[in-house]
């Protein structure tokens, strides 16, 4: 099993490797060369034109080039964004990265659990209304024009409604006087966030210990009452406003991108369910007595689970084009955004940056749901 | 009931290998070995090897039918497939003499297995076919009757169309598929296991190969269709003068089916024997084991209980003594520290391998 | 738990052909074997509700596609309805709201609406379906010819797919369309490209892997077939109905990626439903709500519609493809 | 409870269909027989005669397409079909279990083969605590010949044989009254079936239990059980002590499924061979479903379904019955 691991993720290294050639290749493969991009641009001092001739070797032939790049990526230095001159391409990103990171691992977490509750649930019930209706209106939201879906939102709850900001990250007025930075409160609440999340799992491993006996009422309220503690650590500590008003602004996006994105789960699910349910342990489950709902829920659900965990790869990387979209409609200033507004200003090191960050995180996703599937699957765990 | 004169007749009937030319056999086997590598992939080597078959010999006559009796995983289907060469061997030798041997390297020269390839394999095909186990399995589902039966004339580019269609029709009709228009167009779902396998049967002799290889073609059909085929696969042995390798996990299959039995266990012919004298004075511990086993029809009898230990173990780098060592009832010291006994002679005509015999 | 089916003696022998001597009757009882096949699947598409909606919605566009240039030719004026230089000049205001004159209004620019949506409608439909022939025509063959070979073969195909499904098709998209300036035909090759040796390269691969494991191929290797008959003759006709399935799956995503790319300006086309909704946000017109409903809704709801009917008969064609989402035992 | 006398199982009339794409399949039709308590019944015949879909009925999990047409199912004086669905869920395992046919695919791949078992003695309360669950599990285990630590394992890492032995195990979990045993050896060697049918006579005796033991095999249900019934075409056409039915068959088709068993011990006799197919069971024939095969039939069997002829506790429904002991009824 770890070998595997490693295996698995010795192929994402040489995955990620490849990803860093590919672009840098495409950036040089377009008419002009990478060189007379930062040569002829007109927002540059000359000195800086000198420093980067300097750093990227752009005098020399393309292997060279190649080379240098490719450790100037390993160490770190992508370069200066002209975009947002003179700010590294590193510190746009690590300032940009979070911002979506949690706006598709939320997304991405809910409408996962959506869409298979949905999905084994209709396919249980096989047939009627509830079926017909779902499975429409699932492929609607999932085919959607994600751009006429996301500003639909806006205006329904936005404009017409007023319950939600219309786009950004903040509201200027809010933090106005506030002597901390965005970035402060944001890395605090990710903090909480992650306290919060290795809690809730300990509660779960803890209880699960007693067997199976202990009903799993108990473990609500405790969770509940962690919940507790970081609302109320956060009012007293003074910046929870500034908090809500970021969590505010994260509404929209995250439903939006969570419509339009728990479809794909759901059909899916269905299908895996329908080819479980006509598998003989689930009959045997039934013959064993075992009650409906343990039967749908222990039996063919948990296998069904097994495909679409293989299948959360492309749910992720659906969720990451969309965070792209949604980003820009939305104003979130995250990875997606920063990409497409590197693209229109020509800002290449930005461009590439952007790039690799976003296959990094698809390459992460890959890592994650391979090691899920082994937990899940014993018949993998062995080998 | 009717149809008597459809029952399988004794294949005792006929001597074995009495057609063979200059007494030579149809198919000798010498030595044959094949391992499959364990954990191998594209840049590692494997760690262990199965060993499927390992140093088996036999001879099979023309018109002959040997039976290759054994438990699963034993390696009889590995044999059968190293036989048609839908495997290639590791080691060992496989050498065939057909009575009509026109294509031939030379003329009445025999064919060395290992060196048929290219144009060869194409005539080879025509003199060696095989029957597969699941009817439902070994059809392309998408493709009519007519297709399949035909399929090796077509490939092999013998005859126009009409040909093609003539041999079809007479092979259905042959293999009792009356009237053999109906089948032609239609699809094997629309059959029966029993009329399947008889188009199964249709499709390996419809170019009269001299020699084929049976992989359990009864063991999925049900008893009133087995024996149909069964009698059916006998009747055009006669008729067409064809040898039976036939591969079964079924002893009392074998016993209406075949003129000698070999036993396999893990790899190795334990024993080989013409069938009654097998099935009355069973030498192996291992075959009298697998001979015990077998349920019986009839309340009245009480059959003893198998003398035999343990579950099969696996052929994987087993080590050097007898196979049947940890699970046989009269193993000594001599077989724990001597190899795998070799196969002789005990009375004539009877194989067994095995020290205390 | 399935239902056990009893096979009876062969029924009357409708498909008896009295061969002749000739080749026409045969072929001819071959033709009429495939449409009862056709038929078959037919009618099990047809008893789905969604495969039903799915096609009479895609029978619907493409009339729409059709009319465009009937009407262009015979029944609008081309200076006041070409989809890109056309100008309405009796209208007071642009965008004007839709009037007898123009069904569907005007655009910003004083176009015509619906006549701009009929136009792209033909496009949309050239750009999903060269995507969804050139996707099916690569995976199909690297599917087949990896599984059959394996080894090697396999491993870089399939090591190939996986950093392809690694991509995030959109953004990838947006860095080629701005550094290249794509045209409908290079956005469906690469669509086609990426789809063909990514994720769909594997599911049929997949399914060729199942195939090759079966004992027909080794039957059909025992009656003397090469690589090529086994390959052709055997397995990609196995492949088929579950590349026609993702070739539906592949329109959808063609169509999708081409809206997304428009709407963000990024491409180098006359006309397209993306193209509407981007000239609509950037005349800021999009939050204006429903006052300038027709400047979003055909677009985007054609987008959604058109995408939903091919990946709706993408759905009902799986439950033809695969008979265990079938309802009905049969 | 009910008397000891009374029989455990009564099958009254039963009848049951599968609404199919061709029409309507008649699975079983008009099936009665009783079960003693501490008796074990066999069912004996080819794939497709209703042997299968009897044991279903038994156990009540139908497939949807399923509908009973007539007849009951009494356990213990119960009749299974006019229970709820809850409470039917409760006699499942404790009164009726089941070993299937497929025991490879029974067992649930993700959990530990213990944990399957101790889950049906959990949900029925069979045991008061956890432990005492485990207990019993080891205790099963050893009583079918398994180490109690592959509790711990996981079905893929069991053979063939001891999958069959824990799903064994599993049926007798909750001491059953009554446990179904549906080709419990199929798919297994000869050795290793010859010890699962020696264990299951052994613990059926240990235990008192009935057992329906279902198999096209005759050799084994002539070696397990005391009483067998013979099915035809859904019908069941002969039953009586398993000695009386083997040895004397009076039924045309039970002498053939006899005659056209091989067998390696005795003399070599010829077999029979039955021509023809079983009926398509959509459309069965008139009369007696065996008469287009049967050596013996007249016009009386091609037009009129036969009654039974009978003597003592041995029945067959032959108007020829080749036992002539057996004498029709009024």
């Amino acid at each position: 099993m770890t070998g595997y691991l490693v295996r698995r993720t010795g192929q994402m290294v040489l995955t990620l490797f490849l990803i860093i050639t590919f672009t840098f290749f495409l950036v040089q493969a377009q008419p002009g060369d990478y060189a007379s991009f930062y040569v002829l641009n007109p927002d540059l001092p000359p000195e800086v034109k000198d420093q980067i001739r300097a750093a990227f070797g752009l005098d020399k032939p393309a292997w060279q080039q190649y080379l240098i790049h490719l450790k100037n990526t390993l160490t770190g230095n992508l370069g200066v964004s002209f975009g947002n001159f003179p700010r590294p391409v590193l510190d746009v990103l690590a300032e940009r990265v979070p911002r979506t990171l949690v706006l598709f691992l939320t997304a991405t977490a809910v409408s996962f659990y959506i869409g298979f509750f949905l999905g084994k649930a209709i396919a249980w019930r096989r047939g009627g209304l509830f079926e017909y209706g779902a499975t429409i209106s699932g492929a609607m939201l999932f085919t959607a024009f994600t751009p006429a879906f996301a500003l639909m939102m806006i205006w329904v709850f936005a404009f017409r409604l007023g319950w939600f900001p219309v786009g950004k990250f903040l509201d200027p007025l809010v933090w106005r006087g506030a002597d901390v930075s965005a970035n402060y409160v944001f890395g605090n609440m990710l903090l909480s966030a992650a306290a919060f999340i290795t809690f809730a799992l300990l509660v779960m491993l803890f209880l699960k210990r007693f067997g199976r006996r202990v009903p799993s009422v108990v473990a609500l309220p405790i969770l509940l009452g962690g919940a507790l503690v970081i609302v109320v650590a956060w009012t007293l500590s003074g910046i929870g406003g500034l908090a809500l008003d970021i969590v505010k602004h994260m509404v929209l996006p995250v439903a939006t991108l969570t419509l339009i994105s728990f479809a794909g789960t759901m059909l899916l699910t269905r299908n895996s369910m329908l080819e479980t349910i006509r598998e003989d342990y689930v009959m045997a489950a039934r013959a064993k007595g075992l009650p409906d709902k343990q039967v749908r829920d222990r039996h063919a659900a948990r296998n069904a689970m097994l495909p679409i965990v293989t299948s959360l790869v492309y749910s992720l990387i659906f969720a990451i084009d969309g965070s792209v979209i949604i980003e820009s409609v939305f104003s979130w200033p995250g990875t997606g955004l920063t990409l497409l507004e590197a693209v229109r200003s020509e800002d290449l090191p930005l461009v590439m940056g952007a790039m690799l960050f976003i296959g990094t995180l698809s390459l992460l996703a890959h890592v994650i749901v391979d090691v899920l599937y082994v937990y899940l699957d014993p018949r993998i765990r062995y080998q | 009931m009717e149809s008597v004169s459809n029952t399988p007749e004794a294949p005792n009937a006929r001597t074995p290998g009495s057609e063979a030319s200059d007494g030579e056999p149809l198919v000798a086997v010498h030595g044959l070995t094949k391992l499959f590598p364990v954990g191998a992939g594209p840049f590692r080597k494997p760690s262990s090897f199965i060993h499927a078959v390992d140093d088996v010999s036999f001879q099979l006559g023309h018109g002959e039918s040997l039976g290759l009796v054994g438990e699963s995983g034993c390696g009889k289907t590995t044999v059968g497939k190293l036989l048609v060469k839908l495997l290639e061997p590791t080691d060992g030798e496989i050498v065939f003499r057909f009575a009509d041997d026109s294509v031939a390297p030379a003329a009445d020269d025999p064919w060395d297995s290992a060196a048929i390839r290219g144009r060869l394999l194409r005539s080879f095909r025509r003199r060696v076919q095989m029957i597969f186990q699941d009817p439902y399995e070994s059809m392309n589902p998408r493709r009519t009757i007519y297709d399949i039966i035909s399929e090796p004339l077509s490939v092999q580019g013998m005859g126009d169309v009409q040909y093609r269609v003539d041999r079809v029709l007479e092979i259905l009709t042959l293999v009792g598929l009356a009237p053999a228009g109906a089948f032609l167009f239609r699809h094997p779902h629309e059959l029966s296991g029993g009329q399947r396998q008889r188009i199964a049967i249709a499709r390996a002799l419809v170019i009269r190969p001299s020699f084929v290889v049976a992989d359990e073609p009864t063991s999925m059909l049900d008893v009133s269709s087995r024996t149909g085929v069964m009698s059916l696969m006998q009747d055009l042995a006669t008729e067409l003068g064809v040898a039976y390798l036939y591969v079964t996990h079924d002893l009392a299959v074998a016993r209406y089916m075949c003129h000698r039995i070999a036993v396999m266990y893990l790899g190795k012919v334990v024993e080989l024997a013409e069938t009654e004298e097998l099935l009355r004075n069973p030498l192996h511990p291992y075959t009298k084991a697998l001979l015990s086993a077998v349920p019986v029809a009839d309340p009245g009898r009480r059959r003893q209980v198998p003398d035999i230990r343990g579950d099969l173990a696996t052929p994987i780098d087993p080590p050097s003594r007898c196979r049947f060592y940890e699970r046989c009832p009269a193993a000594t010291e001599r077989c724990l520290n001597h190899p795998h006994p070799p196969i002789e002679e005990k009375t004539p005509g009877h194989l067994v391998a095995c020290y205390e015999v | 738990m399935t239902t056990p089916v009893p096979v009876g003696p062969i029924p009357t022998p409708e498909f008896e052909v009295e061969l002749g001597r000739g080749r026409v009757r045969f072929v001819l009882a071959r033709l009429r074997l495939m449409w009862r096949s056709f038929r078959s699947g037919w009618g099990i598409f047809m008893e789905s509700r969604m495969g039903r909606l799915s096609l009479f919605t895609i029978v619907a566009f493409a009339l729409m596609a059709a009319a465009h240039p009937i009407l262009m030719a015979f029944v609008w004026d081309p200076a006041t309805y070409d989809p890109v230089t056309g100008y309405s000049f009796d209208q007071v205001e642009q965008p004007a709201p839709p009037s007898w004159k123009h069904p569907l209004g005007t655009d910003p620019l004083g176009r015509d609406v619906l006549s701009q949506l009929l136009y792209s409608t033909r496009s949309e439909f050239v750009l999903g379906i060269t995507a969804a022939l050139v996707t099916v025509g690569i995976a199909t063959f690297v599917g087949a010819v990896a599984a059959y070979y394996g080894r090697l073969l396999d491993a870089f195909f399939m090591r190939l797919a996986d950093l392809i499904i690694a991509l995030p098709a959109i953004s990838l998209l947006i860095v080629l369309s701005a550094l290249f300036h794509l045209n409908l035909f290079y956005l469906a090759l690469i669509i086609g490209v990426l789809g063909g040796f990514g994720g769909t390269a594997i599911i049929l691969k997949s399914q060729a892997l199942s195939i090759k494991v079966k004992p027909f191929i080794e039957a059909a290797r025992v009656a003397g077939g090469g690589d090529f008959h086994i390959i052709f003759v055997h397995i990609i006709p196995h492949l088929l109905p579950l590349a026609l399935l993702y070739m539906m799956f592949t329109v959808t995503s063609a169509i999708f990626a081409e809206a997304v790319l428009s709407f963000l300006g990024l491409l180098d086309l006359r006309m397209s439903w993306g193209i509407m909704i981007h000239t609509a946000n950037t005349g800021g017109y999009l939050l204006g709500g429903t006052r300038y409903w027709w400047l979003i809704v055909p677009a985007g709801a054609s987008i959604t519609l058109l995408c939903s009917a091919f990946y709706l008969a993408g759905r009902a064609l799986d439950e033809v493809v695969n008979p265990r989402l079938r309802r009905r035992n049969d | 409870m009910t008397d000891r006398s009374d029989p455990l199982l009564t099958v009254d009339g039963l009848s049951l269909s599968y609404q199919t794409r061709q029409g309507e399949v008649q699975a079983i039709r008009n099936v009665s027989f009783e079960l003693a308590r501490g008796s074990a019944l066999g069912l004996v015949g080819e794939s497709g005669c209703g042997k299968t879909s009897v044991a279903n009925c038994l156990m009540r999990l139908l497939p949807d397409n399923a509908r009973l047409s007539a007849g009951r199912v009494l356990l213990d004086g119960q009749d299974v079909f006019l229970l709820t669905e809850e409470e039917m869920r409760l006699q499942r395992w404790r009164r009726i279990s089941m070993v299937f046919q497929a025991a490879m695919n029974v067992l649930n791949p993700v959990y530990r083969v213990g944990q399957q078992i101790i889950e049906a003695i959990e949900t029925h309360n069979v045991e008061p605590t956890d432990t005492a669950a485990r207990e019993r599990v080891a205790r099963l285990f050893r009583m079918v010949g398994l180490d109690p630590q592959l509790m711990e394992r996981y079905p893929h890492e069991f053979s063939g044989g001891m999958r069959q032995r824990a799903v064994i195990a599993m049926a007798l979990s909750c001491d059953p009254d009554l446990m179904i045993a549906d080709e419990p050896t199929t798919a297994l060697d000869v050795i290793v079936q010859d010890r699962i049918l020696r264990e299951l006579k052994a613990i059926q005796q240990q235990l008192a239990m009935s057992i329906i033991y279902i198999s096209h095999d005759i050799g084994a249900v002539a070696e397990v059980t005391d009483v067998v019934g013979v099915m035809y075409a859904g019908r069941l056409v002969e039953m009586g002590d398993t000695a009386d039915v083997f040895q004397t068959p009076a039924h045309p088709y039970t002498a053939a499924l006899m005659s056209s068993f091989p067998s390696i011990s005795g003399e070599r006799r010829p077999l029979t061979n039955l021509p023809g197919e079983p009926p398509n069971l959509s459309d069965p024939p008139p009369g007696c479903p065996f008469h287009p095969r049967c050596a013996y039939a007249t016009d009386v069997c091609r037009t009129e379904y036969p009654p039974q002829v009978k003597s003592g506790s041995h029945w067959a429904a032959c108007w020829h019955p080749l036992d002539v002991t057996l004498v029709p009824q009024s």
